[in-house]
Formats: C-alpha cells, structure tokens, sequence
C-alpha cells in the first residue's frame, strides 16, 4: 500500500502507467459517449411533456454530475498535496480545474439551449442553472490564482486551500440556492420530477454519466502527461523521451 | 521563561489591530462612506419611486453591505505582510489559529459592526419599513461576521501577491453568496410579515461553521504566502 | 518550538538542504548543525540564497526546498522588514514584537529601547524616525528576548558605526552566555569569538 | 429507432435545431479537452527534441539525473 503511495510520487512511473491506461480506455471512452448519445437521441420516446427538447438531458445531466465531481476529485488532490506533499497530487490538482471548467461549461449552455424551447427564454434564475454557475466561477477562481502565483509550486498550495475551502461551501451553496428558488418561484415551472423516469430514458442517461466520467479520467491523465513533463523537462528520462521522439 | 498564553497574546493583537484602526479614523470612516454612497447611485438608477425602492431594499442594503465587506477584506494582511510583521506573527509560538481570529474580530469590528449599527439610518433613506429594520440590523451584524472570516481567506491567499484585488473579489464572491440569499431574506421575511428567527439562526449557524473552519484555512493561506 | 536542546546541547539541526528556484540551483548538500556558543556566519554572493536558507531554519519556507530540519530551541528571527509600524510609537512596536516570547513590563521595554540608543523616543510615533531608528526597535528585541538561537538576516544594514558596536557587543554577550547565532552579513563581524563560516557555494562549514 | 426517417430525426418536431446544437457544442467542448493537451504534450517534447539535437545531445541545464 505504502509502496504504491510512493510510486505514485513518481513522475516516469506515473507518465508510463497514464501511457498504458489512456490506450485502452480513450477507445472505450469515445465508444460509450458515442452510443449513449446515439441510444439516447435517436432510441429513446420523447418527454410526453417537453416532447423532443428533453434529450439534451443525456448530456447536461452528465456534464453536470462530472463537473461537481471533478470539484470533488480537485480537492482530495489538493489535500493530499497539502498533507504529504506529493508533487504530482499538485499535478493532479491543476488538471482538473480547466475540465471541470469545460464541463461546467458545457452544463450551462446545454441548459440555456434546453431552457429555450421549455421555458421560452434562454436563461431563467432556476436552481440548477444558478448553481452551475457558481461552480463555473469557483472553476474559474482556481484557474485564476493559480495563474497568479509566479511560484507554481506555491501556487498548487493555494489553490489546495482555496478548494477545500470550496467543498465545504459547495453543499451550502447548492443547498442555499435551491431553498431560494424555491421561494421564489411558483411552482408552474418545475418539471423532471426525477423520480419517476421511465427505463427506456434511464439506461442511456447512466451510460452517459459513466461514459462522461470517464472522459473526465481521460482528460485529467492527458492533462497530467502534459504538465508532467514540463515539470521534469531536465531529467534524463524526458530527455530520452524526447530523443526517442516518441510520447509513449 | 514563561511563554506568554495564547489569550493574553490574542487580546494583545486585538488591541494592536484596533488602536491601528483607530489612529486612522479616515479609514474606519471609508467603508462606511462607499455604503452611503453606492446606497445613494440606486434612487439615480431606479429612479425615486419610493415603491420601487423599499420592494429593493433588502437586496440593495445586501448587496452595498456585502461589497464594501470585500474591499475591505483585500487589505486585513496588507500592512503587515509588507512590513515584516506576519513573518513574526507566524513564528509566534501561540497557536495562529486564535491569532488570525483575533485580526479578522478586529477588522470585523471596526467594518460589518458598525455598518450593523448604522443600517437603520441606510434603510430609512431607501424607504424599508421600520419593522423590517431590527431584522435587517441583526442580519447585517451575524452575516457580515461570517463575510469577514471568509473575505479573510481571499486576503491570507492573495496577500503575496501583487494584483491581489480584482482577484480576491474572484476567490470569495462565490462563497459570500449563502449568506447573501439568507442575509436578505431575513429581511424580506421580516417585510412580509413573518418571523426572521429560522434565517439569523441559519446565519447563525454559518458563523458558527466559519468561525470553525476558517481560521484553519487563513492560518494555511497565510503561511504559503509568506513562503513566497 | 519551545523544544528542549538535545544532551549534546544541540540547538538546530539540518540535513542536506537544497533550493532550486526558477530552474536553477541554488544550494544544495547543505549539512548543519547549530550547538550551544556557536556562531555561524553564512557567506554567498548576491542571490546566492543566504536569506532564502535563513528562512528556510527560521521554518518561514516551508515548500520547495529538499532536506531536512529539525529545531530543538526556540529561535529568535529577525528579518530584512523592521516589522515597525507607523502608528504605533517604539514603545508599542517592541512590547508587541516580544509579545509572542513573554509578558515584559514597561520599564523592561524602555531600558531595552535606551540600549539601541532610543532613550527619549520611546513616545514619538514612528513614522517620524529614520530607517535605521526602525531597525534599531527591531533590534532591541535582542536586549529581551531569552530565545538561546538568534537568526540574524543582514543585522548590520541600516545602522551606524556605534549601532554597530553596540550590536557586535551584544552578540559577544549572548554568545557567551551559551546562546548561539547565525547570521548573513557582507560585512566581517567583530566579535571576540570563534567565528563558523558556510559557504553557500561549496556548503563547507569552516 | 424512434424516428421515422432521418429527416424526422434532424427536425424532432420543431425541437432539432436545440438538440442537435446542444449536442455539437458538446462534441466540439470533449474534442478540445481531449485533443489540446495531447497536442500540449507533442508540442513541447518535439520542442525538447530540437533543444537536444541543436545542443548535441545535451540539453542545456540539464542536472538532475533520475
């Protein structure tokens, strides 16, 4: 166990297991997103409420459950570069900002289009979207202050805390605006009542939360590789690498 | 040797933060001087109705209350990162913990308790009525309590650096927003006529989370910037 | 902190300490071991990281560097910024300079104040005093504080010729006394006592 | 298959152009997360490979070995 710990310290160990893992599970990654989206678009029945509009579900609810995720997975990184200084939990913990980002983002605009034909307006103040938001902005923070430090090792620290910070506020943050929704709207414009979706619509919609999470796995890895041998540009084994003229 | 106790050494910060404070008068005054005067742009941009200004009341009062927290949150390290005086603070063999509370009290007290204490005055100019004001007071002074602990963590992890004042407003609104939905709908309950108790208990409830927590992640935030 | 001196009366200790900045070494190997009566005296050019390994015993550096240190007393560090502050007057800044160590009384502090050569500024707010007068609060701290390991950064910048003597008379005193220094300095250090130099460059102790 | 046709499908009664400009933001966002660090990747190591070739063999600063 402890080995393990401490091979995952070890950048050309982690480099060359990243190598090995992405071969297998970019493929099956790019497969499943694939089939979801096409078993969800195409195979599904339509919402007998929102009609056709609601596929857009297969992708702004993954979005959505991996990008709180990623925050999640953002911040064990981060405590674990905090508590026993491993250079590569830093890695770690700066790839994960931008994707989380990316997926945030791209749960806000499936939202917004969703809420088009739904709701008749782009953009309505509900729950889900404002809390979205938020988590895009805590994204943007961590990015934000990691540029800022020159030092990036010290730059890895802070942002470690400022997320910490972030998954003890999340829960208060998700909660808070869901009660202040809630006062303030009327009730006229809930819909999913979650609860009750039919099979047909559910196997696809959990295909695609596992086919998102792991893109995510894919992106952070692909991320890490990157930063990793940026980080070790003087050692002998990226030299040999580069020498080689190969990335594997 | 007798090694000072940590109680005696942070009511000694206290006092320190607070005489600092109130040798410059100006500067206690200038939070307070932005509220007026952000208060005074909204009649200019809503326009004088006195309707529409009391049904906005309780967001405007909010919102002012909580950006002049911000600006001076940015500057509660400032001083003393610059002069050498953190480094000492944080080879202090009392724990940081209590020391880093006992800044954020002092700030605290010199900035979100005196804007509680003048609130009435703010809201009486935007038309709230009066029986909204006890719940707008006491929400002000609980909420703007958690808003110094966490305004406190942006500061601890941006003091060292150079552009640190747009960034903080970054790092912190986010989470300054719970107490933002609770903090006016204290008063919004109050205007509608019913109890505020549930929402300053939950303010409550946030103070007393942060005043937990906080502490921890501004000691961290402070000891990685003076690192730098 | 607050941790006794080891049985061989060891007072800080450090193992092959190392500091890689913006992709350059900067030291490296650097073997330490501080005992009581030691005065050690850390030699480099400019940006050669004497400061940056004076922070990194005083345990203000934390990330970045590799070894190990382990502090078995309490330190006394006195840095590159007075830590003096405008508002406050001498008497203020030093009482709470020396508030983290113990309670001292005022006529303690003022008879501190008088032997940087402060007497009858004690009031005055500081923002009225001289660069050099500012350092000199900061070094009365030395006139108090029981901390058996001082660490110095450049303690002689900024003072005068009789500062000077005063300081190199005060260092004599503690170091007599078993107390044990470390400091970086341009400047030879008159001090009637066997004098360690570490060369960042080579990371020998002479 | 649940529509008819494929042109049933594109125009999903009204609602196609959302979906399907939902979905294509999508694939365009993974593309990008996925593709720009690869391409990150092999951009620096031919980067670094030109470094070592005009250096002969060296690279320059190079200390530490692993």
């Amino acid at each position: 166990m402890w080995s393990l710990f401490h091979k995952f310290g070890s950048p050309p160990w982690l480099y060359r297991l990243s190598g090995s893992i992405l071969r297998w599970l970019l493929p099956i990654t790019v497969i499943a997103l694939v089939a979801g989206a096409v078993w969800g678009v195409l195979f599904t029945p339509p919402d007998f409420r929102q009609g056709n509009s609601y596929r857009i579900i297969y992708i702004h609810v993954p979005a959505a459950v991996v990008a709180l995720a990623g925050y999640y997975v953002m911040a064990i990184a981060g405590a674990v570069s905090l508590i026993w200084r491993m250079k590569m939990a830093d890695v770690a913990m700066r790839a994960c900002a931008p994707i989380g980002a990316a997926l945030t983002f791209i749960a806000l605009v499936t939202g917004s289009i969703w809420g088009k034909p739904t709701w008749g307006t782009w953009w309505v103040w509900d729950a889900r979207i404002t809390s979205m938001l938020i988590l895009f902005f805590l994204y943007l923070g961590v990015v934000a202050l990691y540029e800022a430090y020159e030092n990036k090792e010290l730059a890895a620290k802070a942002c470690a805390v400022l997320s910490l910070v972030g998954t003890v506020n999340i829960p208060i943050i998700y909660k808070s605006v869901d009660w202040w929704y809630s006062l303030h709207q009327p009730a006229s414009i809930k819909f999913t009542g979650g609860t009750t979706i039919d099979p047909s619509m559910l196997y696809p919609l959990l295909l695609m939360i596992v086919a998102f999470y792991a893109l995510f796995t894919c992106a952070l890895l692909l991320n890490m590789r990157a930063e990793i041998l940026q980080r070790e540009q003087r050692t002998a084994w990226v030299r040999r690498l580069a020498a080689a003229g190969e990335s594997d | 040797m007798r090694v000072a106790g940590s109680a005696a050494f942070c009511a000694r910060l206290l006092r320190r933060q607070l005489v600092l404070g109130l040798r410059r008068p100006v500067e206690i005054g200038n939070p307070l001087l932005f509220f007026a005067m952000v208060i005074a742009l909204f009649p200019l941009g809503l326009g004088p109705a006195p309707d529409t200004l009391a049904a906005f009341a309780p967001g405007i009062l909010w919102i002012v209350a909580l950006l002049s927290n911000l600006l001076t949150s940015e500057g509660v390290f400032r001083s003393d990162f610059e002069d050498g005086s953190l480094e000492q603070l944080l080879l202090a063999p009392q724990p940081l913990y209590l020391s880093v509370l006992a800044y954020v009290l002092a700030q605290w007290l010199l900035t979100g308790f005196l804007l509680g204490l003048l609130s009435p005055l703010f809201a009486l100019m935007l038309g709230l009525e009066t029986g909204a004001i006890p719940a707008l007071a006491s929400s002000l002074l609980l909420g703007t309590a958690v808003l110094s602990l966490v305004g406190g963590i942006g500061a601890a992890l941006t003091v060292g650096l150079r552009r640190g004042g747009m960034l903080i407003s970054l790092l912190i609104l986010p989470f300054y927003m719970p107490v933002l939905i609770f903090g006016s709908g204290a008063v919004q309950a109050a205007l509608a006529g019913a109890p505020a108790g549930p929402y300053l208990a939950l303010l409550g409830a946030m103070l007393c989370l942060a005043v937990a927590l906080a502490p921890f992640a501004i000691a961290a935030g402070l000891r990685i910037s003076v690192d730098a | 902190m607050g941790a006794q001196p080891t049985p061989g009366g060891l007072l800080l200790e450090a193992e092959g300490l190392g500091l890689e900045r913006g992709g350059r070494q900067l030291f490296s190997g650097i073997d330490l071991r501080v005992g009581q009566g030691d005065l050690v005296q850390i030699e480099g050019a400019n940006g050669a990281g004497k400061t940056s390994l004076l922070r990194i015993l005083a345990g203000l550096s934390r990330y970045g560097f590799s070894g190990a240190v382990s502090r078995h007393a309490p330190q006394l560090f006195l840095g590159h910024h007075s830590a003096v502050k405008g508002l406050l007057t001498p008497r203020e800044n030093l009482a709470w300079h020396i508030a983290g160590e113990a309670e001292f009384s005022a006529d303690e502090i003022d008879q501190a104040l008088a032997a940087v050569g402060l007497y009858g500024y004690e009031d005055v707010p500081s923002h009225a005093l001289s660069a050099g007068q500012h350092r000199r609060v900061n070094l009365a701290r030395l006139y108090l504080s029981r901390a058996p390991l001082w660490l110095l950064d450049e303690p002689f910048t900024a003072i005068d010729r009789s500062g000077v003597a005063d300081l190199e008379a005060r260092l004599a005193l503690h170091l007599a006394g078993g107390g044990s220094v470390l400091l970086t300095s341009h400047q030879l250090v008159a001090v009637p006592h066997p004098l360690l130099r570490l060369d960042l460059a080579t990371g020998l102790l002479q | 298959m649940y529509f008819e046709s494929m042109a049933a499908a594109l125009q999903m009664e009204g609602h196609g152009a959302f979906v399907w400009s939902a979905y294509l933001i999508t694939l365009g966002a993974i593309v990008l997360i996925l593709y720009a660090p690869r391409r990150r990747e092999k951009r620096f190591l031919r980067q670094l490979e030109g470094q070592i070739r005009r250096s002969g063999g060296k690279v320059p600063g190079a200390a530490k070995e692993v």
